[in-house]
């Protein structure tokens, strides 16, 4: 399935690219931000489909060979990496892919939408893909947790660029808290590396299971403990939801699409490290179904007492976190399947809503609930879109979400857990009832006479073409869901093989 | 004697020149000799470790070595500051 | 701290001696018996590359780690750059509150006392040199590029202190932001040369210790820093290959990025000049 | 007689603790389907120890559905426990970072 190349040459570009378009656009005048941006983010969407399967060892050091002490090249020889080692299979194929796709609309929406200066804002939008990417590609801890802290440091950045001082403020709070979680997966890797004396993850897995750790399952525990930390504040998980929320909708929303990208990323990414090094030790798995059950919840109740159409898809985005950790904490076939897939399907519907959010801000930028702005009068397009979201994003069946959500329903009642499968329901009605709150005020209620400004908008054709876009990944998905579910199967197959 | 040593002192006055052209302080001779008799006291001071052979560095007496790229980084500084004029 | 007082603080504080015994009995637990594990064969082979064991291990076995934590250093100068105001965007098609900025420090340099006044530009100009003289024996000795770095912009930050916005020290705005560019991509370009030879990303192709590099490379870029080691076994010869590059990229973006910070809190930010 | 106008009257007192302020009505909307979903959701929790034994659940099930109904309205309380204060926050995660390690340590 993978093939056995240690140096593949897709992978360093799809890091590299990134960092130095985002050098390079960070440094120039405005005139030239915009060819060199888009084109860059061009062929990274190319390179992310065209890339064939294997791994790449920075630095170009081999293995050693534990029994005979000899040095390879080989990944398919068993061997103790010397160098940092990143993986592009099927999963990585499918989640990068996804996101430059996500990148490309982000870049060409910035420099269409916003005012001059927006150098240092694209750049950020290119190291925020490049840290989801180093994320989900990355097999070695150490490497991991410079990318959470660069990711988290990006999220801070693009939070700020939006300049208001909610935005100020939510950047300021999520960046005191990177400083805990960051330490957090510090010590949770520090402690692990003590045990085992491996940063690759591979190897120190293999050497959790060649010997018996006995009672150092102790310092395994509180590794656990620690790498949690980190994962709830990378994926918004529950204590730590508040500040996530409100990054998500202090940004704008072209930028929240890659934001959630990231940490969907980040929470997959980071949930399959923790089922593969900590999987075999009792309680692991509970405490990640109940990390995830709580935020479904909480999200979804906090979803549906805002009175922001930004705020509502915020917490929905925090909420529908907790499918993917749940589908990951069941570790069975069947849940990590729909927890990846849910991972998919969700960047998907959620990028619909939040790009017709978008389009609101080039009809004056209100998303508040507390008026009524008629907006399907002046773009029945947009009023449509975000309905057809909606549905997406509530589990109906012609679109994506169902199909994660029927699987993850299934795994739940396979495990013996009726009331996720009942909470899940739960949660996907109340995604509708919050977003139709927020539909029916802003979309298609009359507007009161005052306020009713007749002046046509027209809207940028990028956004309404990355609209129809991701509407038909959406029905294609969800109707024919094997054509992601092949890229994921795999990779379950393998997870829980090791 | 390898080309190791001598390349550190090229780089550092290479390197020297260029932060001296963000120079902008009229550099008096008096402050020129100032700075290149403090900088050969303190490459003494942090003089190079003996294991690196060469001309600057344990050959003129056991034990003391002239750190040389401080040196050049000074007269880089210097030469870059009189470039810009 | 109001949330903390009361019921909630004692209960946080059980939480938190929870904690920190679970934490604390990990630590016993793993005293004196830590796993050395792959750290051995990096001290086995480090000497093949450079005489300092560090410099091999941050540069050459974790190189492209250390490009990462480059580029964290370089996005903390540009997310603090924005909070200032350099790279606020607002959408063009509806009003916003206008962006969050702040003002400049206001300087007082009029009270300096004489010592100050003299000493002080001698002083920040060596920093520089010292700054440079560290980074060109990285891979001899300790130090590199983040000190080499820190330590320049240091030299920065005392003559901006001392003499306002008459420093002797001027960087302008295009030149921090450049040379933090030029670091960065300096680093991350510097990994080219091993990627189109051997298809390794940042392979040393200078140090070459797999012998998969072409020899004529491996002169090019690995003879300018050999060095001869004088050691009781016998004398070696070795040559840190790209590390002393990759040091001075690294130090450029150190001063890029921790100078545009000090640009940016000491002197404000407006975007005219840009 | 009496008792229906008391339980409209309760009913009617329930849906007021709701507004605070100018309230209207999509904004209430929102709370009564949260305080409904909240309850329902610590009812499901609750179901949930019959993992270790039923009639532990069954007790609790009972337990808690009395006391929801009796602190009800809850959700203006956990409005306020999920604000993005940040000692809160702060708060939380050590509560919630102590019950990982405590169960994980002396459950496991």
């Amino acid at each position: 399935m993978i093939e056995s190349i240690s140096n593949l040459w897709s992978i360093p570009l799809l890091v590299i690219i990134p960092m130095l378009t985002a050098i390079i656009v960070n440094f120039l005048y405005d005139k030239a931000i915009k060819p060199i941006a888009i084109s860059s983010a061009i062929v990274i969407l190319i390179i992310s489909i065209i890339s064939p399967y294997g791994y790449h060892w920075f630095c170009g050091h081999p293995a050693l060979n534990p029994e005979t002490l000899t040095f390879t090249f080989n990944p398919n020889i068993f061997g103790y990496k010397l160098s940092l080692e990143f993986i592009f299979g099927p999963l990585q194929h499918i989640m990068i892919f996804i996101s430059s796709l996500i990148l490309l609309f982000c870049v060409i929406l910035s420099t269409i939408g916003l005012t001059k200066h927006q150098g240092p804002y694209i750049a950020l939008l290119f190291l925020l893909f490049m840290s989801s990417a180093i994320v989900i590609m990355v097999n070695d801890l150490y490497h991991l947790w410079i990318a959470v802290e660069i990711g988290s440091l990006i999220v801070v950045g693009v939070a700020a660029a939006s300049g208001t001082s909610i935005s100020h403020k939510a950047a300021l709070k999520y960046g005191l808290f990177s400083a805990i979680s960051g330490a957090g997966l510090a010590v949770s890797l520090a402690l692990i590396l003590g045990l085992t004396g491996f940063a690759n993850i591979s190897d120190a897995i293999m050497y959790l299971k060649q010997f018996n750790i006995g009672e150092m399952s102790t310092v395994l525990y509180i590794a656990f403990g620690f790498f949690v930390l980190s994962w709830m504040y990378a994926g918004g998980l529950a204590p730590i939801h508040p500040l996530k929320s409100e990054v998500y909708g202090a940004s704008y929303p072209h930028a929240t699409t890659l934001l959630q990208a990231q940490s969907k990323l980040m929470l997959v990414a980071i949930g399959i490290i923790m089922l593969r090094l900590f999987g075999m030790l009792p309680f692991v798995k509970e405490v990640m179904i109940f990390l995830s059950v709580i935020t479904m919840m909480i999200g979804v109740i906090m979803a549906l007492i805002q009175i922001d159409f930004r705020w509502i898809i915020a917490y929905l985005i925090i909420s529908h976190s907790g499918f993917v950790t749940l589908g990951i904490g069941l570790g069975t076939y069947e849940g990590l399947i729909g927890g990846i897939f849910q991972a998919v399907n969700d960047i998907i519907y959620m990028t619909i809503l939040l790009l017709c959010c978008e389009a609101l801000f080039y009809f004056g930028g209100k998303t508040s609930t507390k008026e009524a702005y008629g907006i399907a009068k002046k773009s029945p397009f947009i009023a449509t879109a975000t309905i057809l979201g909606a549905i997406a994003a509530s589990g109906i069946p012609p679109f994506n979400g169902f199909q994660s959500e029927i699987i993850l329903i299934q795994a739940c009642l396979k495990e013996g857990f009726p009331e996720i499968a009942v909470l899940i329901l739960m949660v996907s009605v109340t995604t509708f009832i919050a977003l139709l709150r927020g539909i029916y005020r802003i979309f298609l209620k009359p507007p009161e006479l005052q306020s009713y400004d007749d002046s046509n908008v027209d809207l940028p054709k990028v956004l309404i073409i990355g609209i129809i876009i991701f509407i038909v990944l959406s029905i294609i998905i969800g109707i024919y869901p094997d054509i992601v579910l092949r890229f994921i199967i795999p990779v379950v197959k393998e997870v829980l093989s090791i | 004697m390898m080309l190791g040593e001598i390349t550190p002192s090229l780089i550092a006055l290479i390197l020297g020149i260029i932060f001296g052209t963000q120079l902008d302080y009229k550099l008096t001779k008096g402050m020129i000799i100032l700075l290149i008799s403090f900088s050969i006291v303190a490459s003494l001071l942090f003089g190079v470790f003996t294991f690196t052979y060469s001309i600057y560095g344990g050959y003129i007496a056991p034990g003391i070595g002239f750190s040389m790229p401080l040196i050049t980084a000074t007269i880089g500084i210097i030469i870059g500051k009189l470039l810009k004029g | 701290m109001e949330e903390l007082k009361g019921k909630r603080g004692i209960i946080a504080l059980i939480a938190l001696i929870i904690i920190t015994i679970g934490f604390l009995s990990s630590l016993i637990k793993l005293t004196g018996r830590v796993n050395p594990g792959i750290s051995e064969v990096y001290n086995a082979l480090a000497y093949l590359v450079a005489p300092n064991n560090l410099a091999t291990w941050v540069y050459d076995w974790r190189g492209f780690d250390t490009l990462l934590e480059t580029a964290v250093i370089y996005v903390g100068g540009l997310v603090s750059a924005l909070a200032i105001g350099r790279g606020v965007v607002q959408m063009k098609k509806c009003k916003q509150e206008s962006p969050v900025t702040s003002k400049p420090l206001e300087f007082r340099t009029e009270s300096l006392t004489v010592i100050l006044k003299y000493l002080g530009i001698p002083a920040s100009i060596l920093l520089l040199s010292y700054g440079i003289m560290v980074v060109t024996g990285s891979s001899t000795s300790g130090g590199g590029g983040f000190q080499c770095g820190v330590i320049m912009t240091s030299g920065y930050l005392l003559a901006a202190i001392l003499y306002g916005k008459d420093t002797p020290i001027k960087f302008g705005k295009r030149f921090i932001i450049g040379i933090g560019a030029i670091g960065l991509g300096g680093y991350a370009l510097l990994g080219l040369p091993g990627y189109l030879v051997t298809g390794y990303w940042q392979y040393n192709i200078g140090a070459d210790v797999w012998g998969l590099a072409p020899s004529i490379l491996h002169i090019i870029f690995g003879d300018p820093f050999r060095l001869s080691l004088i050691l009781k076994e016998g004398v070696f010869y070795s040559t840190p290959g790209i590390i002393p590059l990759i040091n001075i990229a690294e130090a450029f973006n150190v001063i890029g990025a921790i100078g545009l910070i000090y640009f940016a809190f000491l002197y404000g930010w407006s975007d005219e000049g840009e | 007689m009496t008792s229906t106008e008391t339980f409209y009257e309760k009913l009617k007192k329930w849906l007021d603790s709701f507004i605070t302020g100018s309230g209207y009505t999509s904004i209430t909307t929102g709370y009564i389907t949260g305080e409904l979903q909240f309850l329902l959701f610590i009812i499901v929790l609750s179901v949930f120890f019959r993992l270790f034994s039923i009639p532990l659940a069954i007790i609790l099930l009972i337990f808690t559905t009395v006391f929801a109904l009796y602190f009800s309205p809850v959700i203006k309380d956990v409005e306020k426990e999920n604000m993005n204060d940040l000692n809160r926050v702060l708060y939380w995660m050590v509560i919630y970072f102590a019950i990982i390690i405590a169960i994980t340590l002396w459950g496991g």
